[in-house]
């Protein structure tokens, strides 16, 4: 592993958050105490946290994230901080957003996060115009742009690519194909058996990856970054995933018991940790060490959320007034 | 009469005209062993198959498109749209293609087409998964406009919508699949274009479709004992049963129009236009909207619940506007 | 002062906005070399290069997506959309991105961005290509609409949106663009949310935006000897100065409102209901509006000016409104 | 040649009235005579001739063209009657659309003509909806769609490709590559030098072929055209092509003199007519005749679409009221 020791523990280390966070928002969704939980706008990431990590792992603080509806990885992998992020979910004026945007749309222009979105498919033309911004300013920034199976198939992929490779734009566009869109197979919806092999259509590199194998991926996005950083244009990189829970909380599932037994035999983390373990790159008592640190921060997000004011009514159509 | 909730009416119209009519077809996303996002399609996929029960990549221009395509040659699509703040993807091809291309060719081809879509705030989604734009399918020629309020016109409705050979967007509400209401057996429709008054009344009209009917009728209820409200609901904005309006409108002399949507623009703007112009001398005080704030919707509860008229804020405003003058 | 055209004026104030802040680009189909379908960016790709002038594929989705990333992250987009019939293939980005991400930020992000576009029938170019969509954008929270009529406002409008911070949908009349009026020399603007008499009067308040500012003071200068008629240009639909319109409605007591697009649903309902709400008692007659007719616009000459105002009918009306009572 | 003579001499004939039409369009709005010629909504497909009549040699009365805004040549080509399409063009009652719609919109169900489009790309889905109907009747029905190099890069052209792949739909896609939408070179549109090649992000057949060739045109489209019809799904084919007028009469012409004449050069009917001459499938004095008929009907075109009535305001204003 050409990767330094410091990476790797910090990369074993987000999973655990993501997958940790996820979980306890499962938690407060299921006993009522998240905002949204009325139809249940709450898109759980477990089961493909080795993507965010290992693709924002090769980003810098100020490049940018495009994220999606199923966007709390994306934005805990970029540095995002939890406790805003549950007050988000809760509708709490500590949010991201204010309360305003809820667990689709976290945003922070400090660390890049350019947003979650509620439309499929809407991030791709936004990450171009960030990558737009960048080649026009002349920064070395580059964006990450994910998106889901489902969003390949909407009319702005098509456009956005075509674009992006035109341009020669810093974007990386990065497919988690999670072999669903809400309760529609992957191979209902796309006509070739991957999205990567379509990045040929738009002239530019395309992969298709073990979207599980944390080193994979950012072995595959680093490559992406670096070509993409010194102006030689985008990267298609599908990564192959599952998410273990249904679509969102009030969806039916209806996907094969077996199908979801199998991936969850697939987990992204302990796969990553037995590797580190391994190559002594971090024991078990370091680990148990880390995940009481990740808990005791969980503690802390959700006592900091649940302490946090809701927005005030009044102040809110003061502002919609003057508007 | 039987109880059943509106999701059920809404499948069991389907239902019927599917079988009545081996031309309709169905044609949306997560439409088939889900049998949609809210279950209007129970079963469905299972009793039609494939071929009558189409689901779809996520590509609403194209799920439009092809129900116009196949519109215009002679089969009878219902096509979904999941919620209505996806129609913005799909927009050329419901305004330029759907509306048009009828009046275009001359009356050459038909555009018998339902597009199926809900709508509405209330559920925690935030703005892109919240918006009432009924406002602006109104302002299309071309299209019909229907907001069924019960399960009884929901399946009258929905009925009468299928065997229109004009294209009709059909807006329901997410709050209101679960309610429940008498629907009767066999085969009836309610046909577009005519308003029902939900409750009479002498001393104000108030005018409301979808849900906000059921808040009208809440606050009537609250208010019976001081104020005669009657409630109407035109039940399909286009084409629009007008009459029914003006009628009560000259017996209470007073109007209230009520939607979700912001009041900017709105359809209650609409309803003010047509009143002052055909019933301006009957009016004892100035016709008034109360509808939403003018912002996106925000996604936590207490500012949600503030963009929208909520059945306090209707009972006072009736009574603000009984007390003018 | 020295007369020139609208589209001229419009390059005037993009020029000099882009030397004055090298973050505002142009981008849209047609805008290099050819200087866009209208000549309005005539000569801007040779003065800025085509990193500042960015001509792309037909993908509006794309454009304005584009414009929205540009915009969250420091640039100043004016993105073009050849006809307003278009936008129809990127309102997801409009309505649902470009007006909404500031907001459900929680101010997180700002949308400094300019969608220029023009609309309007008069050209024999059919339905798709004829369409007032402005109805639509004033129901959209978020957004601000602006309409010039004349060249001095098209360019201290257009110069006033470019430095907005909020998203703007700026709209011009493609019957406009080779009008003359005169433009002084130097930096001025026009600020967003002013309405301006066009003409003072004071038997009744014509209410117009755009192409129908003139119609109206053709009209009032036909009716001069009998009806003395004030005729008010908002300039911006959103914000909307409705103080001097209703000023001006207490002083005459009447109103029409002027618009090309169908009357059903559109702007000028808005007007009645605030004007309605605001003025009741100062209002003589009914407060009416003279728009299009609720038909998607046809090719035929004769039938496409049937389908919207024509001076004529303007002073036709404004003769039966001022006659009532 | 394995196509019969008169088929052959049929789409010569062909060729000439569209070539002959466009010239009197040309003219006819040139002297002020058109409805449309205030902006010139009127695209002349003078050069592209062989692709429209290629192609619809393939296809029988009742199959589906959908058309573009640049229609007239697929209408003529699919049988239309110049007559009614001249009466459109000038607004006519006898139109086609009986005025309403003009030349961007020549509709004719009898001969499966589902009209022009004023919005680039709004085809491609429309014609996947026409398609599906004959797949649901079990008609032996084709579609042919006709799109330009401009409606490539639209999010439509994605979303109907990849859905006419999955459900094996019968259409053929026809991209007439002109070079140019309105002013902007292909080359600054499209990420990879041919559309046809995209046709592998599908999964489906792509071919780019001369498209100034009408032999190969026709063949090209007779083997998808066949393998469609027998439930094989759909093929994309690139005709390379060069339209000889500006985008539209008021539109400046922006492209260089030489690459206009040398595309001039490569015109499609004498090539074909040089043909059928060196195989003795006509004769000069034969296509002297040919050209004399075509000319007599485009003189009778403009004398009905002249005498013909202008469309009623008064039952027009009817017609809307009852609404
Ligand atoms: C334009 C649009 N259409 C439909 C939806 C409803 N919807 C929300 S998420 C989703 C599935 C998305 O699938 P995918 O892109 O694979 O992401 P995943 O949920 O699997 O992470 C759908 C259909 C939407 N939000 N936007
Ligand atoms: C959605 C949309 N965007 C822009 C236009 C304006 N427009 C009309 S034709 C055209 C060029 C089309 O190019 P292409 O598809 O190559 O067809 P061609 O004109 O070359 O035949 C454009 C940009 C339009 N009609 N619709
Ligand atoms: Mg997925
Ligand atoms: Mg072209």
């Amino acid at each position: 592993m050409d990767i330094n020791r410091e990476r790797l523990i910090g990369m074993l280390k987000t999973m655990y958050k993501i997958r940790l966070f996820e979980e306890r928002a499962k938690k407060l969704y299921k006993a009522g105490m998240m905002a949204g939980n009325f139809l249940g706008a709450l898109h759980s990431y477990i089961g493909q946290e080795a993507i965010a990590v290992g693709a924002c792992s090769c980003l810098k603080k100020d490049d940018y994230v495009v994220s999606t509806h199923r966007g709390h990885g994306h934005a805990i992998a970029k540095g995002g901080d939890i406790k805003r992020i549950l007050a988000e979910l809760q509708g709490k004026e500590t949010g991201y957003s204010r309360g305003r945007g809820g667990s689709m749309h976290l945003f922070d222009l400090k660390i890049g996060l350019l947003g979650g979105n509620g439309i499929v498919g809407a991030g791709l033309p936004i990450a171009i115009g960030a990558a737009f911004s960048s080649q026009y300013k002349k920064t070395s920034q580059v964006t990450v742009c994910f998106f889901g199976d489902g969003a390949a198939t909407q009319g702005t992929f098509h456009e956005s690519l075509n674009i992006a490779s035109l341009w020669k734009l810093p974007v990386v566009f990065i497919c988690e194909n999670n072999l669903y869109a809400v309760t529609t197979p992957a191979s209902e919806t796309i006509a070739t058996p991957n999205v990567g092999e379509r990045a040929s259509a738009y002239g530019i590199p395309g992969k298709v990856i073990d979207g599980n194998d944390v080193l994979l991926v950012s072995a595959t996005v680093e490559e992406a970054v670096k070509r993409t950083r010194t102006g030689k244009g985008p990267t298609l990189i599908e990564c192959r995933t599952y998410r273990w829970d249904p679509h969102c909380f009030v969806i039916t599932e209806t996907r094969p018991k077996e199908e979801i037994e199998e991936w969850k035999a697939k987990d992204p983390i302990p796969r990553f940790e037995r590797k580190l373990v391994e190559e002594k790159i971090i024991n078990q008592e370091e680990i148990e060490r880390m995940k009481s640190e990740v808990i005791k921060e969980m503690d802390a997000a959700e006592k900091f959320a649940q302490e946090s004011p809701l927005p005030s009514v009044e102040t809110f159509k003061e502002e919609v007034c003057a508007k | 009469m039987r109880e059943i909730r509106y999701v059920d009416a809404l499948n069991k119209a389907i239902r019927e005209e599917m079988i009545r009519d081996g031309n309709i077809f169905l044609i949306g996303e997560d439409i088939g062993p889900l049998g949609g996002t809210f279950g209007v399609y129970k079963d469905l996929f299972r009793e039609f198959g494939e071929k009558r029960v189409r689901q779809t990549p996520i590509s609403e221009s194209a799920i439009i498109g092809t129900a116009v395509g196949a519109a215009m040659t002679g089969l009878r699509p219902i096509a979904e749209i999941m919620y209505i703040d996806f129609i913005t993807t799909a927009m050329d091809q419901v305004i330029n293609q759907a509306a048009k291309l009828s009046f275009m060719s001359g009356g050459n081809v038909q555009m018998p087409l339902v597009i199926r879509t809900q709508q509405g705030p209330g559920t925690r989604e935030a703005a892109q998964h919240s918006q009432n734009l009924e406002a602006w399918f109104v302002h299309t020629p071309g299209l019909k406009v229907v907001m069924p309020s019960s399960p009884y016109d929901a399946k009258g409705l929905l009925k009468s919508s299928i065997r229109d050979n004009s294209p009709v967007i059909f807006i329901e509400h997410r709050l209101l699949y679960f309610k429940k209401g008498s629907v009767p057996e066999g085969e009836w429709l309610v046909p577009l274009g005519e308003a029902e008054v939900k409750k009479e009344g002498n001393d104000i009209t108030v005018v409301a479709t979808s849900l906000m009917v059921h808040q009208a009728l809440e606050a009537a209820e609250i208010l019976s004992k001081e104020i005669s409200v009657e409630v109407i609901d035109p039940r399909t904005l286009v084409p629009l049963d007008i009459e029914k309006v003006i009628a009560s409108v000259k017996k209470t002399g007073r109007i209230l129009i009520l939607h979700e949507a912001p009041v900017r623009g709105g359809i209650g703007a609409e309803f003010v236009r047509q009143v002052t112009e055909k019933a301006f001398d009957y009016l004892d005080s100035p016709p008034r909207v109360l509808g939403g704030l003018n912002t996106p919707i925000p996604f936590s509860p207490p500012l949600e619940n503030a963009c929208v008229p909520q059945v306090e804020d209707i009972v006072g405003m009736v009574k603000e506007i009984v007390k003018e003058k």
